[in-house]
């Protein structure tokens, strides 16, 4: 991770607040996402947003940002009554947003998409893409203006947002989740554009669950837990132990290093049985062409032991997901094999690979791993549901016993067995798809991809030692993330993937760090 | 720390009573609005409901027109909904309906089937119709699955194709129409032979409900229960969420979307097979007679539940015996019954709104 | 007295302009005749799917019952049995299938359409006809057949150009197929065609063409239209009745065309010369004594 | 084929492509904006009565043609209003509306012009282009009437708006990813409101010129399938105009072709050739020509 000059934090003057909130309440139904909330941004501040998942962080974006109206409360910028009807609203009072989750068209060029809603009337893209090439220049942002969104690496992706944001020179950045999806290296540029635009008189919002970027940039932080707010610092570098249980609202028994620390616990393996020695899972010179031709996969060669946690390092679009999908039976390689417990499943399908042992907690959990309209119960047991069938129909009294037997072992938290999935938490979503593949019989392989992403910290810990005790029973993992120190606190050795081939392998050891960051750059250590 | 509040829930009808009442306020409000129609039209009321009762409910053969005019809408209807738990929308109900006709008549028509025991005379001929349907439903299926067609778009246009295939097959001697004994003998294939004619239930032309109502029963159980309790319907209802889950749950996704679509043809078919074999007898143009969009809407307002299809399909077949009495009793045109039908359409589309806004996602 | 209750089912629309819209009009003369003495249900715009049942229905009121052109016929010989006391009459019918309830009436388009051919060469001035039909049924194929031959029969040269749009209705493709045959010269046209007539008059309008109509007798209305072919189908509507009203109705095969009258079929030509005249009542003459033999249908 | 009878043909083709190539090209802008409109066939019946009644009624087939856009107003709005506002399934909300449409107008047209009206409607007259409508071969085709200049203009004016200005780029960007519009403050509802009443007053003036353009007429059900037809084109176009535009074309050629045929002596049943667009196009979406790919938002409601 290459260091990045970031003026110390915690060290400016109080400067005159832009927009303030009093007494914020927002309902959604009967549910009640945000209450009582007293909040204020001030013109030249970086102010971090810290809580659980569910917490109400981007609600409190999408209220200041106009996607939602608050059902309580009254917002002012600049001393003005403020309440905004729409995007366009607030846009035109100079507010402006990064969202959680892309709000990008895949099938325009990137200057079409920063053009996007803006004038109605006649383009012209040439003078636009100067303008924005300066722009971009300013902050350290290069951009293609002519490449098409849906081509671009989640790094790229992001940057267009950000220059989308930053085109409409706002007086207030709302950035939700920002680093969620970025390198190191990328992160590092983000954190220096969030200062510099705070720099230039800009109050800078930033929702974030890495305590690491809060230590480096942020200036005051304001933490929710439960759509309340229940911790402020003005000097959040030094008080992070406190922020930690401010927001899980149980004394935070770990350092600063909170995230990393609890799952360094997890690691500590207890003096047990040990594993069933053999391999888990064999990739044999495994490659992939995508559509167009391109190699996404490059002669990858990996062996996993059973017992074994390996994690794999790198940027997103390395490859990584092109490896789950064949892993998952969902794509078939150009080249080479892959075994499983000694069985060839290079050809096999979804069916045959899990009954061959291998669990897959894929990437993606909404779009792979679960269906959110249908029950927890038939989320858990999605392709089992055959053991419960009785002439062909289902049994459903059995199938809720087993479901509530799961939910219980596993700590999923839900209203019950027949709550629709998508009504869960993140964090209890991915437990549930855990439990389904940790119970798959004769588990021998888990394929773990981001089991983490966007999860708070209390849900992180009990994913982890959910594939720590999955582990010890002998189960090989292979772990991928892009969290580089979870992997270094999780796996037991790393491989990092540049450009669809492993670059290099490296003990799980903290003392590695450097080297592989700079192997997941691209550049040979 | 305090924890957030819930307040009270405000008050919502619960789904199963909205659903229900939000189809027969839709019918009600636009009998309504048929009822001023028809003053404004200069028809006295009463006639007029006078007429439409008689021609609806009147009399055994009224109510039998009705009631096979209902089946047929309702097998439709039943494929539809299949489909739809699989995700998608068979829109080509009226090819389907075609080609069932033209297979049935085919096999009615072919040497020996006629004098075929134990009524597998008609069964045949049914059999036949079916799978014709079956295999023109699942041509839209194959394709969404190999090249990704929408099935929209394909069965709509396998429908059209359907619709003037039927249409040559009566123009050409080769094909299915009758010899021509005279220069004047229509574009029509000749007449059936009795022994493959659907049993009517009575045995009587005065009530000649067919057995089409029976097998309707039977089919529209079974849908219910396949759809509502099996695995298969489970792993259709999961293709029909998430393809991408359900193929990594193993479940096989191009197979259930080439079966749900066979099965929706099927009904389409068996529909066709049974409007030909059951009333019609003889193979012309346009005997599908706009059945197929008839019991797409029926499926389509349905929502998905089996006896919604066939309370819809017996609104739709009793009101289309109702508009022609009308017609004929009271002289108000029957495309007042075409506005009606349009009306409950779109005012039971627009309020799924209300009753959707609560369950979505 | 009771009226005679007659139930008259037109699967088309009444107002067509062509064959349905002609039956329509025989019931309207009907009623205008007869007055309190009938009373009558109709019904329009009915599919197959429907037919059988709005006849039941009409048999189930009525003494009589009308169905207006031959695709009723399989669905009248399907009911008829089942009302014995109820007499069926379809206009358009054809021989064969006879019941002791039934009449069909062949109307003889094709008889008529000779005559029709005649008239069309001799008031052509580029010796160039056409023809446009609905659907490619017999009596529609035969009719543009005989057309033909009545204009060969008067100038052996005459180019003759026939078509077909597969729905009598269609008045988009009856305009382009009648603009075709007036790209290769002709300058009168004839048509077995409903709706679709309309765009076969637009054609003409725009090109300054004529047409010979059929049907009914509409001279002096339109300056389009240089002559009409009567083709009774009115006629045999007001016929049924007539001979219900009377108790003179008979089942069975019943051919009209010119043998019938000049009711049930005729030219008539809205400006004739008198050589026109009497050479159109001779061919006449001819196709009744057979001298001329045409088509049936 | 004689070269009069090729420039016939070709006429022929293009006059029976215009009420298309209007509702197609409406059809498209909707689609692109994520709404599938199955009322095209009767917005375009409507646009055919309203263009007829407003024509007989003041005598000028302008005045026609202003009608038939405000007879489809009440149409598109409620095609708008229940897929966009209330969220309602698009292809039911078409299929009801063409239904009902079909009903009134068989009905309105019984109430306006009597059962048995032989009057004649006033519409347009062809307005040959000079010089090129004397060329050999295609003189024909430059004797069409205004309103087939007016689709070519809208047709060049719609391909100018979709790629060159940001209305374009925000309508385009609708189809795919609405959320992103809002968050851009672009309003996805008015848009696609916008993009529906598009395509409802180019389907009418595709209705229009049936029934005061070509025909001077209105009968029952004119339309005949010609609003499904659009939508085929949309589709065998790939969502794309130009080749939208070619498919309407080819549509136009392949019913001209009926009518040529006979003329040359070919015994290919009628059937078939009716049936050529619709077997195109299934050709085509069954990928033998080319891939598909439809807006990704398309005919689906928009939540926020
Ligand atoms: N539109 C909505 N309707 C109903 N509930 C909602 C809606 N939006 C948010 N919620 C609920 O409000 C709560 C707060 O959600 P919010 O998205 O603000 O959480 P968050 O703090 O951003 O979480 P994360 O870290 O996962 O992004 C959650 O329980 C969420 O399910
Ligand atoms: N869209 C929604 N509609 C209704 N209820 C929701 C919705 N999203 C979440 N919920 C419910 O709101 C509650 C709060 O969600 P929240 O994300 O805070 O859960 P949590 O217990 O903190 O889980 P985790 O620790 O995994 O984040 C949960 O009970 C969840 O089931
Ligand atoms: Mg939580
Ligand atoms: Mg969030």
């Amino acid at each position: 991770m290459t260091e990045t000059v970031v003026p110390v934090p915690g060290t400016r003057a109080a400067a005159p607040s832009l927009l303030t909130m009093n007494g914020i309440g927002k309902s959604f139904g009967s549910f009640v996402a945000l209450a009582g909330i007293d909040i204020d941004f001030a013109g030249g501040e970086v102010h971090c947003l810290l809580g659980e998942n569910g917490a109400g962080k981007s609600t409190l974006c999408n209220l200041v940002f106009g996607i939602h109206r608050p059902s309580e409360g009254a917002m002012r910028l600049k001393g003005e009554a403020y309440a905004p009807s729409g995007p366009s609203d607030a846009l035109a009072r100079g507010i402006a947003m990064v969202h959680q989750h892309f709000s990008l068209v895949n099938e325009l060029t990137v200057i079409d998409n920063l053009l996007m809603g803006g004038s109605r009337g006649r383009l012209d893209r040439k003078a636009e893409a100067r303008r924005i090439e300066a722009l971009a220049e300013e902050f350290g942002l290069a951009l293609a203006p002519f490449a098409t969104v849906g081509d671009l690496s989640v790094g790229e992706r992001q940057r267009v947002e950000i220059v989308k944001c930053l085109m409409r020179r706002p007086q207030v950045l709302i950035l939700d989740e920002p680093t969620a999806v970025l390198l190191p290296d990328e992160i590092g540029s983000l954190l220096t554009v969030c200062r510099q635009v705070a720099d230039s008189g800009c109050a800078v919002v930033m929702v974030t669950h890495k305590l690491a970027e809060i230590e480096r940039v942020a200036d005051r932080v304001t933490v929710l837990h439960r759509g309340r707010v229940s911790a402020r610092s003005d000097r959040p570098a030094e008080e992070i132990p406190a922020l930690v249980s401010a927001m899980i609202q149980r004394p935070a028994a770990r350092s600063g290093e909170a995230v990393v620390g609890a799952i360094a616990l997890a690691k500590r393996k207890p003096a047990g049985p040990r594993p069933p020695a053999g391999e888990a899972m064999q990739l044999d010179g495994v490659s992939f062409d995508d559509r167009t031709g391109v190699r996404r996969l490059d002669a990858v060669t990996l062996s996993i032991e059973r017992g074994e946690i390996v994690g794999v390092a790198g940027v997103e679009g390395n490859g990584q997901s092109e490896l789950g999908a064949i892993l998952a039976g969902l794509a078939r390689p150009t080249d080479g094999r892959w075994f499983a417990g000694g069985r060839d499943l290079t050809q096999a399908s979804p069916r045959e690979i899990t009954r061959s042992g291998v669990g897959i907690v894929p990437e993606d959990r909404h779009a792979v791993g679960s269906i959110g309209k249908l029950s927890l119960a038939d989320n858990l047991f999605l392709n089992r549901m055959r053991q419960f069938s009785r002439l062909g129909l289902i049994d459903r009294r059995r199938q809720m016993e087993k479901a509530r037997d799961y939910i219980q072992r596993f700590d999923v938290r839900a209203a019950g067995a027949t709550v629709a999935f998508g009504s869960l938490s993140g964090g209890n979503q991915q437990k549930a798809v855990l439990a389904r593949e940790l119970t798959t019989p004769n588990l021998r392989f888990l394929l773990a991809a981001q089991p983490t992403r966007g999860l708070d910290i209390g849900a992180i810990e009990t994913v982890y030692g959910l594939i720590r005790d999955a582990a010890e029973e002998g189960v090989g993992v292979l772990l991928v993330s892009s969290e580089l120190d979870e992997l270094i606190a999780v796996a037991d050795r790393i491989v990092v993937f540049y450009r669809g081939r492993i670059a290099g392998e490296y003990p799980a050891d903290p003392v590695h760090r450097e080297a592989i960051g700079t192997l997941m750059s691209g550049r040979s250590a | 720390m305090s924890v957030a509040s819930r307040s009270a829930a405000p008050p919502r009808l619960p789904p199963g009573l909205a659903g229900l009442l939000l189809p027969v306020g839709a019918v009600l409000a636009a009998f309504a609005v048929g009822a001023v129609a028809i003053m404004a039209l200069g028809v006295p009321l009463g006639e007029a409901l006078t007429a439409f009762w008689r021609g609806a409910f009147g009399n055994a053969y009224a109510i039998s027109a009705s009631i096979n005019r209902a089946v047929a809408l309702a097998l439709v209807g039943t494929g539809f909904v299949f489909a739809a738990r699989a995700g998608l929308t068979n829109v080509g109900g009226e090819g389907q309906i075609a080609v069932g006709g033209v297979a049935a008549t085919a096999i009615c028509l072919a040497p020996g089937i006629a004098d075929l025991p134990l009524g597998l005379a008609f069964l045949v001929p049914l059999l036949g119709a079916t799978l014709a349907g079956g295999v023109w439903g699942a041509l839209a299926g194959f394709l969404k699955v190999r090249v990704g067609t929408n099935e929209v778009i394909s069965t709509l246009l396998l429908s059209f194709i359907a619709v003037w295939l039927l249409y040559w097959s009566v123009q050409s001697e080769a094909l299915l129409r009758q010899p021509m004994t005279s220069s004047a003998t229509l574009p029509e294939s000749l007449p059936i032979p009795v022994t493959t004619q659907v049993p009517l239930l009575t045995g009587s032309y005065s009530s000649p409900v067919t057995l089409g109502l029976p097998l309707l029963v039977v089919i529209a159980a079974v849908t219910a229960l396949v759809l509502s309790r099996s695995i298969f319907g489970f792993q259709l209802k999961a293709v029909g969420l998430n393809p991408v889950a359900a193929a990594r749950a193993g479940i096989a996704v191009g197979a259930s979307i080439v079966t749900a679509l066979f099965l929706a043809g099927a009904m389409g078919g068996l529909a066709g097979g049974l409007m030909l074999q059951g009333e019609q007898y003889s193979l012309k143009a346009g005997f599908s007679s706009g059945y197929g969009f008839d019991g797409l809407v029926v499926g389509l307002l349905a929502r998905n539940s089996i006896a919604g299809v066939i309370a819809g399909a017996l609104l739709f077949g009793f009101l289309r015996s109702g508009g022609i009495s009308m017609e004929m009793g009271a002289s108000v045109p029957s495309a007042l019954i075409d506005v009606l039908q349009g009306l409950i359409v779109v005012t039971i589309a627009g309020a799924a709104y209300y009753v959707d806004r609560g369950d979505r996602k | 007295e009771e009226p005679l209750t007659v139930g008259i089912l037109i699967p088309g629309s009444k107002s067509d302009k062509g064959w349905m819209e002609s039956g329509y009009n025989g019931l309207v003369a009907a009623r205008a005749k007869y007055g309190d003495k009938i009373k009558v249900q109709m019904i329009e715009n009915i599919s197959y799917a429907d037919m059988g049942q709005a006849l039941t229905q009409l048999a189930s009121a009525n003494k009589l019952v009308i169905g207006v052109g031959g695709q009723t016929q399989a669905d009248v010989l399907k009911v008829a049995p089942r009302f014995p006391d109820v007499k069926f009459s379809i206009v358009g019918g054809n021989a064969g299938a006879e019941r002791p309830n039934v009449a069909g009436y062949d109307v003889k388009q094709a008889e008529i359409a000779f005559v029709a051919g005649a008239a069309a060469a001799m008031l052509s001035k580029t010796g160039a006809v056409s023809y446009v039909g609905g659907m490619e049924i017999p009596s529609i194929v035969n009719a543009g057949k005989e057309f033909g031959n009545g204009a060969r029969y008067i100038n052996p040269n005459v180019k003759y150009f026939e078509s077909y749009t597969g729905n009598f209705d269609d008045v988009a493709k009856s305009k382009e197929a009648t603009l075709a045959a007036i790209a290769q010269g002709a300058d009168i046209h004839y048509h077995i065609l409903n709706l679709g007539l309309r765009g076969l008059e637009q054609a003409a309008s725009e090109k300054g063409t004529h047409i010979i109509g059929s049907y009914t007798n509409y001279c002096g209305t339109d300056p389009l239209y240089l002559a009409y072919s009567i083709t009774g189908v009115g006629y045999q509507v007001s016929y049924a009745i007539d001979q219900a009203v009377a108790g003179t109705w008979a089942p069975g095969y019943k051919p009209f065309g010119l043998a019938m009258g000049p009711e049930a079929s005729t030219i008539a030509v809205c400006a004739p010369t008198p050589e026109m005249t009497e050479k159109l009542k001779a061919i006449m003459e001819d196709i009744k004594s057979g001298k001329i033999k045409v088509l049936e249908g | 084929m004689t070269l009069e009878l090729v420039a016939i043909f070709l006429a022929s083709s293009f006059r029976l492509a215009i009420p298309l190539l209007f509702a197609a090209t409406g059809e498209l802008v909707s689609e692109r904006a994520g709404v599938v409109n199955m009322s095209i066939e009767g917005m375009m019946l409507a646009g055919a009565f309203g263009g007829a009644i407003g024509a007989a009624m003041t005598g000028s087939p302008l005045l026609g043609l202003a009608c038939a856009v405000l007879a489809v107003l009440p149409v598109a709005l409620l095609q708008s209003v229940l897929t966009n506002t209330l969220r309602a399934n698009q292809i039911v909300t078409g299929i009801g509306i063409n239904i009902l449409v079909l009903g009134l107008t068989t009905l309105g047209y019984r109430e306006f012009f009597g059962a048995r009206s032989r009057t004649t409607i006033p519409g347009f007259d062809a307005w040959p282009v000079p010089v090129l409508s004397d060329l050999p071969l295609v003189g024909p085709l430059f004797q069409q009437i205004g309103m087939a200049w007016l689709a070519i203009a809208i047709i060049l004016a719609v391909g100018a708006v979709l790629t060159m200005t940001g209305l374009g780029i925000t309508l385009r960007a609708v189809g795919e990813n609405p959320q992103a519009v809002a968050k851009a403050g672009r309003s996805v509802l008015a848009l696609r409101h916008g993009a529906v009443l598009f395509a409802g007053i180019m389907s009418a003036l595709g209705g229009a010129f049936l029934s005061i353009g070509d025909i001077h007429t209105f009968t029952e059900g004119m339309t005949n399938g010609a609003g499904y037809l659009a939508i085929t084109a949309v589709i065998f176009g790939s969502w794309k105009l130009g080749r939208t535009v070619m498919a309407c074309l080819l549509f136009g050629a392949a019913t001209a072709l009926q009518f040529q045929l006979p003329a040359l002596g070919l015994g290919i049943p009628n059937a078939l050739l009716i049936m050529l667009p619709y077997l195109l196009a299934f050709l085509a979406v069954a990928g033998l020509v080319g891939r598909q790919t439809a807006p990704r938002a398309l005919a689906q409601p928009y939540w926020p």
